[in-house]
């Protein structure tokens, strides 16, 4: 005989394939903002980018034997997609490729696989990219929308993707953050230099220079709604975060404007939102309980900020909720939910 | 340099005095884990861990020579308790192969020569001279000790039983 | 979705909205089911110790006969259905997931259906409590929500704890279930005269009707069945599973927790079924002890789901066949409610007193499919009524540390199953809990035993030692007794030579 | 298998200081940016391994157990300080590259843990081979942290060895390509490769046992 | 040599304890000084080879007859200490070095400056830093010629505003993807220069054997 089935005989239907497969939709509309603004060289880094990361987790899976087949649920091809979206928009290949590999071999699968992983598998491997390939991870293009003529077709982007052409200085350009810092080294505050750089940043429409996903504030925060409204995601994380973010910000602006930006600048620019929406909400390494929520965002948003404003690096998201990820198993063990029948209010005294 | 070398040699010295004080004064026996671990032991010596007597088994635990898996009839909890007490990983798997199993006597075979329940260290076989033996299911340990002696066989180890009372759900298939 | 509904979710972080299926039967009236061929009765319908057979093979019994009376306090006789013969008393197949045989009597309906003289009792409400509460217990009166706790046993709870509500359980929060929607639908007054009997047993002086919102017809029916008494109020719940969950039901009407590991009684709230109320209520006017019970029997493959008033024992499958068979393939047989209902390991099964469900599901309705990865989605601790962390105890389990997932209490799990109903990645939750707590369970019962048995040798030893000790002082008795034999006979001569016969001695010298 | 055999085999590889013992973390971490530095950290902890297990063995009966500790510390720091000093005056320029870190070898657990563990019970030829096996091992260990890092992270290999072992090594000096992903070079980077130098070992004696079951079945 | 069950019978007391380790330390203390005292000359010429050696580097042969690494006197500049050596030839002073350290990406950068009489740059080389390998670090000869760039400079070549690099205006190139390190040694060279020209009639003044 079988082994007898335990109730319950009922299921409401859902599953990983699912969450995953609606966080994709959720990312779809600022995806395809970034590849019309970011033209032909961004669809082929972030095809790359998936195709490796799905051939990574294929490879890890053999290797692990291949029972479990995790590939189908679309939790490697999700972790390449937020990876790409986290690149700069003409990163070469390779660097989308060792990215993936990173991100899948190191991050996910060293650890055991899908749900394992301590570390947001994306975040690993733009941190370990960051400070391994300085160079190319600092490569930022100006805006060249797709139909405008300025970026290359595809055929020459995907010859520059494999050649890693350097891109040239006419449509290079610089992050809001990065610009900042470099002028704040230089002693040039920002009095004087955000009139220049600030334009375009804080409207959220992002035509701006950044990272394939980062720009288009309006429509993560759309992605963000829907996946919310489907239960996908909770509200807390990414509330959380911007208010962690947000609030420094103001304060330090307020008492110091010209060595600090704006709380408007800070949420808007960079990867902040894409962070409070799709990174920092990666259940795998968020903390369970709401309460540890709620601390997790508000640090990560708070590191962040400390990171941006006097570390060494313009952009601290990464950083940040690696630092936290880390922090999740002792949040956990101590916001553990108060069990039903213990405790003060349990009894007659409630 | 005689300095440095003098004044050196002298705190080494005064630091010797302290460190002969301070060994002297915290000195501790080291515990005595035996007894507590016989006392841990069903203590039936039964023989089924391969040592003679549960003290046996409790001075191979404590000089770690022997796996807490070693007591069939303590079962998994106690290997676990040994486990703690030892401040050893448990690996319980070699324990789950084992089934727990109880004496039977086939009453058409039995002739009731009461070789049986003289040797049951738990006095779990009752009967008397010329009568059929029966077992006491509560108090068997499945030692085997019955079958070994039984002059006719009569008396096997079955495995236990599943009732509805000791049935439990079987782990799920691992996801 | 009304006001009151929408303040319960957001004050309520617990629980799921599983899929109804109610409309399947809520407006099937519950019909009495023709007697089947036999009719075979557990020994063991209740929680606590088996009933003892008073009857014999071959033996003729009447309806409402005693077939085997309780043992012990915390137990429950069976009586039975009908009157015919006793044609067995021996192991068959009841409804239980490991498909194991149980003690049970067979009986084999005569078709006459002769009843016992009953002793009915037109003013139950003028008993001493104590009176009803043994009444009930004579009656065989178990929940009949599930649990199956003898409902005398409850009632005498409020000896020993003041107990100042009753509360009534109309949640039926369990999807497909409608019994004690059309209970409370068609026989209201039972329901109240049978609650306000429990309460004057309790010695509680409120009576609380909690009934779920997607019951309105019942509730209306309940509310003028409880106009005439000011101290009875009905209250709407929210629907949500598991809002019939006696801890749950507590907490939400009176806003007091039960303590873990404790009764409700300790904080002064009794709880039944609202079918155990109506029950009771029968068995204190007619004197007729509990024999039947109203049964859902739903599912997609039921040909003609409705409620039955079955008799106890009869087979699941000759339910169903009353109900037109089956139509569609079925996945799974399952007694009770989804959610937390069992597995049957066939349908040549009984009814049972706790049966509150005969349902054929379908592969879809069934849920199920290969578990991957737990991806940490806490959706399981969201929907946890208890407030615990699911998928971390699973973990723990899985990781062969039971204990520790003791520590963040697996103790506390009802098993209502809402974790498994949610989880994404199909993790069999509830079934990691069982499996963790059957095991614990085990590892108690292996130290009990090792406890005897370290006695039972001792006790060994000791006697050895006395054997030997009277072996020793047996064989020291008879060495002096021939020692002194010995110095008797040697006197005996020396006195011989004494008295003369110098000769003699001088010889044997 | 003889004793000695036994003791060089621990120390290489059973037993091994890093791969085994997760001993002597520091240095591993700091100074295997290049094979070469791993290779001079190496020798000069062998050294030191070697004169400190030599002398607490040699005293071995004559030091009390409450004072050891105090004692064998002494032993290694004025052991190091020495090693530190005599690279100073007569290795100059490789004590340029390595000085920073010639202190460190007196923290280097390992080498207490060794003159504790084994010096100090055994005689003076066993506890000098246990020294040189021990040393030896780690410095294996850190030569192959330290050429995977050099590889990867500066596309190198023995960079500089003529530094370390004389111009007539400065064959062994490798450049396979330019640039290299900086993580190698930092201390992440250390850490990545331990974790694989430790799971290469857990396989290969895995893939071993496994073998000798094969063999033992197959007898 | 005492006996050994006189070893064992002594060896738990304290007194001998104390004196074990009291003796311990003052074998090791004694050798550590004959150590030191034995070292002490050869590692100061190990140290002044080097100092000659990276003198060397930024002052041509032919422009010294002195020893520069002991014609030495120490100054300041805005906080950061600075070591001037005089280089000579026939007692004249023809040349300064500057060694002198100034703040990069990731820490101090140690720098050798010599400055000829007609206070140009005769040379520039950077003697330790700990900067990113592969960004920063192309400050070392060995790993760029960057620093050559400075050789021949002058304080109105280019012109004081040009003392910077490209991204600041000026005419030294910065290296992609790190601006600090090169802004901060263009930074510290000119400060020498400065220095040089407002300070070297007392420097020279100094009159060393």
């Amino acid at each position: 005989m079988t082994a007898p089935q335990h109730s319950p005989h009922a299921h409401d239907g859902g599953s990983v394939g699912r969450v995953m497969a609606q966080v994709m939709l959720a990312l779809t509309p600022v995806t395809l903002w970034g590849f019309y603004l970011f033209g032909w060289p961004a669809i082929w880094m972030w095809l790359i980018t998936v195709g490796s990361a799905m051939l990574f987790e294929l490879a890890c899976l053999r290797l692990g034997g291949g029972g479990r087949a995790t590939l189908g649920d679309g939790s490697a091809a999700l972790a390449g997609w937020l990876l790409a979206l986290t690149l700069p928009p003409w990163s070469p290949w390779w660097i989308a490729v060792i990215g993936s590999f990173v991100a899948i071999c190191i991050a996910k699968h060293a650890y055991g696989g899908l749900g394992q992983n301590p570390f947001n598998p994306a975040m690993v491997a733009r941190v370990a990219l960051l400070i391994s390939f300085p160079l190319e991870m600092t490569q930022w293009v100006a805006p060249a929308p797709m139909f405008s003529g300025l970026g290359p077709d595809p055929v020459a982007a995907l010859e520059r993707l494999l050649f890693s052409t350097p891109i040239p200085d006419a449509l290079t350009s610089a992050t809001l953050l990065g610009q900042v810092k470099a002028e704040a080294s230089r002693g040039v505050d920002l009095l004087a230099s955000l009139p220049a750089l600030g334009a375009g940043v804080s409207d959220g429409v992002g035509h701006h220079a950044g990272s394939l996903g980062e720009t288009g504030s309006w429509l993560i925060l759309g992605g963000g709604l829907f996946l919310v409204y489907r239960g996908v995601i909770g509200w807390l994380v990414p509330v959380a975060l911007v208010t962690g973010l947000a609030v420094p910000a103001a304060i330090a602006h307020a008492i110091d404007p010209a060595h600090h930006l704006s709380a408007l600048h800070q949420v808007f620019a960079g990867a902040a939102l894409l962070g409070a929406v799709f990174i920092a909400t990666d259940p795998v390494s968020s903390p369970a309980s709401a309460v540890g929520k709620l601390i997790y965002g508000l640090a990560i948003g708070f590191l962040t900020w400390v990171i941006r404003s006097f570390a060494g690096f313009p952009e601290g998201l990464a950083f940040a909720v690696l630092l936290m990820n880390a922090c999740v198993p002792i949040i956990d063990r101590f916001t553990r939910p108060r069990i039903y029948g213990h405790g003060a209010t349990a009894g007659r005294g409630a | 340099m005689l300095i440095a070398v003098t004044s050196l040699t002298l705190i080494a010295g005064c630091l010797g005095l302290i460190l002969g004080f301070a060994a002297r004064r915290f000195h501790v026996e080291p515990p005595e884990t035996v007894s507590e671990i016989e006392a841990m032991l069903p203590g039936s010596q039964c023989g089924q861990c391969g040592f003679p007597g549960c003290g046996g088994a409790a001075a191979a635990l404590a000089e770690g020579s022997a796996p807490v898996t070693l007591c069939p009839p303590g079962g998994p909890a106690l290997a676990r308790a040994l486990a703690e007490k030892l401040g050893v990983a448990a690996d319980l798997g070699a324990m789950a192969e084992h089934e727990p199993t109880i004496a039977t006597v086939r009453e058409e075979i039995c002739i009731g020569c009461t070789k049986c329940f003289k040797e049951c260290p738990t006095d779990a076989i009752q009967g008397a001279m010329k009568q059929i033996h029966s077992v006491m299911k509560e108090a068997c340990t499945g030692c085997g000790k019955c079958a070994d002696i039984c002059p006719t066989e009569a008396v096997s180890l079955v495995p236990l039983p599943t009732t509805l009372g000791n049935w439990r759900w079987r782990a799920p298939a691992c996801a | 979705m009304g006001f009151r509904d929408l303040m319960d979710e957001v004050k309520l972080r617990w629980g799921v909205h599983p899929a109804g299926h109610k409309a399947l039967t809520s407006e099937c009236a519950i019909e009495c089911m023709p007697l089947p061929e036999r009719l075979t009765l557990p020994l063991a319908q209740h929680i606590g110790a088996p009933a003892r057979p008073v009857v014999t093979p071959g033996q003729r019994v009447l309806r409402g006969q005693l077939l085997a009376e309780a043992v012990g306090a915390v137990s429950s006789p069976v009586h039975a259905p009908s009157s015919g013969r006793i044609v067995d008393i021996g192991d068959y197949p009841v409804a239980h997931p490991s498909g194991l045989t149980a003690a049970a009597i067979v009986l084999k309906p005569d078709g006459l259906d002769e009843a016992v003289d009953f002793a009915d009792c037109d003013d139950p409400h003028g008993l001493e409590p104590a009176e009803i509460a043994r009444r009930v217990a004579a009656g065989g009166v178990v929940g009949l929500g599930g649990a199956t706790f003898p409902a005398a046993v409850k009632l005498g709870l409020g000896r020993r704890n003041p107990v100042q509500t009753l509360l009534l359980n109309g949640g039926e929060c369990e999807p497909y279930l409608t019994c004690d929607d059309r209970t409370m639908r068609e026989r209201p007054e039972a329901v109240i005269d049978g609650a306000r009997l429990m309460a004057r047993a309790l010695g509680a002086e409120a009576i609380v009707i909690g009934i779920e919102r997607n019951k309105p017809a019942a509730m209306v029916a309940m509310q003028s069945a409880a106009a005439a008494h000011p101290e009875i109020s009905v209250r709407g719940l929210p629907a949500r599973y598991p809002m019939g969950s006696e801890k749950q039901l507590v907490h939400f009407l009176t806003a007091v927790e039960v303590p873990a590991g404790g009764l409700s009684a300790e904080v002064g709230v009794v709880v039944h079924n609202v079918g155990t109320a109506a029950e009771i209520s029968r068995v204190l006017r007619t004197g007729e002890p509990l024999t039947h019970r109203a049964v859902t029997v739903s599912g997609a493959a039921i040909a003609r789901p409705t409620n039955l008033r079955v008799a106890i024992g009869t087979a699941v499958s000759a339910v169903i066949a009353h109900c037109g068979g089956v139509r569609r393939d079925v996945a799974r047989y399952v007694m009770g409610g989804p959610m937390m209902g069992m597995l049957l390991p066939g349908t040549e099964v009984p009814v049972v007193k706790g049966s509150s469900g005969v349902l054929a599901l379908v592969a879809d309705e069934a849920g199920g499919g290969e578990a991957s990865p737990c991806i940490r989605c806490t959706r399981c601790a969201g929907v946890c009524p208890i407030g615990l962390l699911p998928f971390e105890m699973a973990a723990r389990i899985r990781a062969g540390k039971s204990e520790a997932a003791v520590d963040i209490g697996l103790k506390d799990c009802i098993g209502c199953g809402s974790c498994a109903y949610t989880c994404p990645a199909k993790i069999p939750l509830s079934h990691y809990f069982s499996f963790a707590k059957g095991s614990l369970a085990a590892a108690e019962r292996a130290r009990l035993k090792n406890e005897s048995i370290g006695k039972l040798t001792a006790a060994r030893s000791a006697r050895l030692e006395r054997e030997a000790q009277e072996k020793a002082e047996a064989a020291a008795r008879r060495k002096a007794e021939r020692e002194a034999a010995k110095r008797d006979a040697a006197r005996a001569v020396a006195a011989e030579a004494a008295a003369g016969r110098p000769q003699d001695s001088q010889v044997s010298a | 298998m003889s004793t000695y055999r036994k003791i060089l085999r621990e120390g290489l590889w059973d037993n091994n200081m890093i791969a085994s013992q997760l001993l002597a973390m520091c240095p591993a971490m700091a100074v295997t940016a290049t094979a070469t530095n791993g290779l001079g950290m190496g020798l000069a902890t062998t050294a030191v391994l070697v004169a400190s297990n030599t002398l607490v063995s040699s005293i071995r009966h004559l030091v009390p157990s409450a004072v050891r500790i105090p004692i064998f510390i002494v032993l290694i720091a004025s052991l190091v300080t020495l090693v530190d000093l005599a690279l100073n005056a007569w290795l100059h320029e490789l004590y340029k590259v390595l000085g920073l870190f010639i202190a460190l070898i007196v923290v280097n657990c390992g080498i207490l843990g060794r003159a504790e563990s084994f010096a100090s019970r055994s005689s003076v030829p066993r506890a000098a081979l246990d020294g040189l096996a021990m040393g030896l091992g780690f410095t294996l260990a850190m030569v192959a942290i330290g050429a995977v890092r050099e590889v990867i992270g500066s596309g190198s290999l023995f960079a500089q060895a003529q530094l370390l072992l004389g111009p007539a090594f400065g064959f062994l000096e490798l450049r396979l390509f330019d640039g290299g992903a900086l993580l190698m070079v930092l201390p992440p980077g250390g850490f990545l490769v331990l974790g694989g130098l430790l799971a290469a070992k857990r396989a290969l004696e895995g893939a071993r046992r496994r073998r000798g079951v094969v063999v033992a079945q197959s007898a | 040599m005492i006996g050994h069950q006189t070893l064992e019978r002594l060896r738990p007391t304290i007194p001998f304890q104390a004196s074990m380790l009291a003796l311990t330390v003052m074998l090791a203390s004694a050798a550590l000084s004959v150590a030191d005292r034995a070292t002490r000359q050869p590692i100061a010429d190990a140290v002044a080879r080097d100092t000659r050696a990276s003198l060397a580097q930024v002052l041509p042969p032919d422009s010294f007859d002195n020893d520069p690494a002991a014609d030495v006197l120490d100054t300041s500049d805005g906080g950061m200490p600075v070591t001037v050596h005089v280089a000579r030839k026939s007692g004249v002073p023809t040349a300064v070095v500057l060694a002198t350290s100034t703040r990069g990406y990731a820490g101090e950068i140690g720098l050798v400056v010599g400055i000829s009489r007609e206070q140009r740059v005769l040379g520039v080389r950077v003697t330790r830093h700990s900067e990113t390998p592969g960004l920063g670090d192309k400050i070392e000869i060995a790993k760029s010629d960057w620093v050559a760039s400075f050789a021949g400079r002058h304080l109105s070549d280019p012109e004081t505003a040009k003392w910077a690099v490209r991204k600041d205006g000026g005419v030294f190139d910065q290296f992609a993807g790190a601006t600090i390190t090169p802004r901060a040694v263009v930074a510290a060279v000119k400060r020498c220069l400065v220095l040089y020209r407002s300070e070297h009639e007392q420097w020279f003044s100094v009159r060393k054997p």
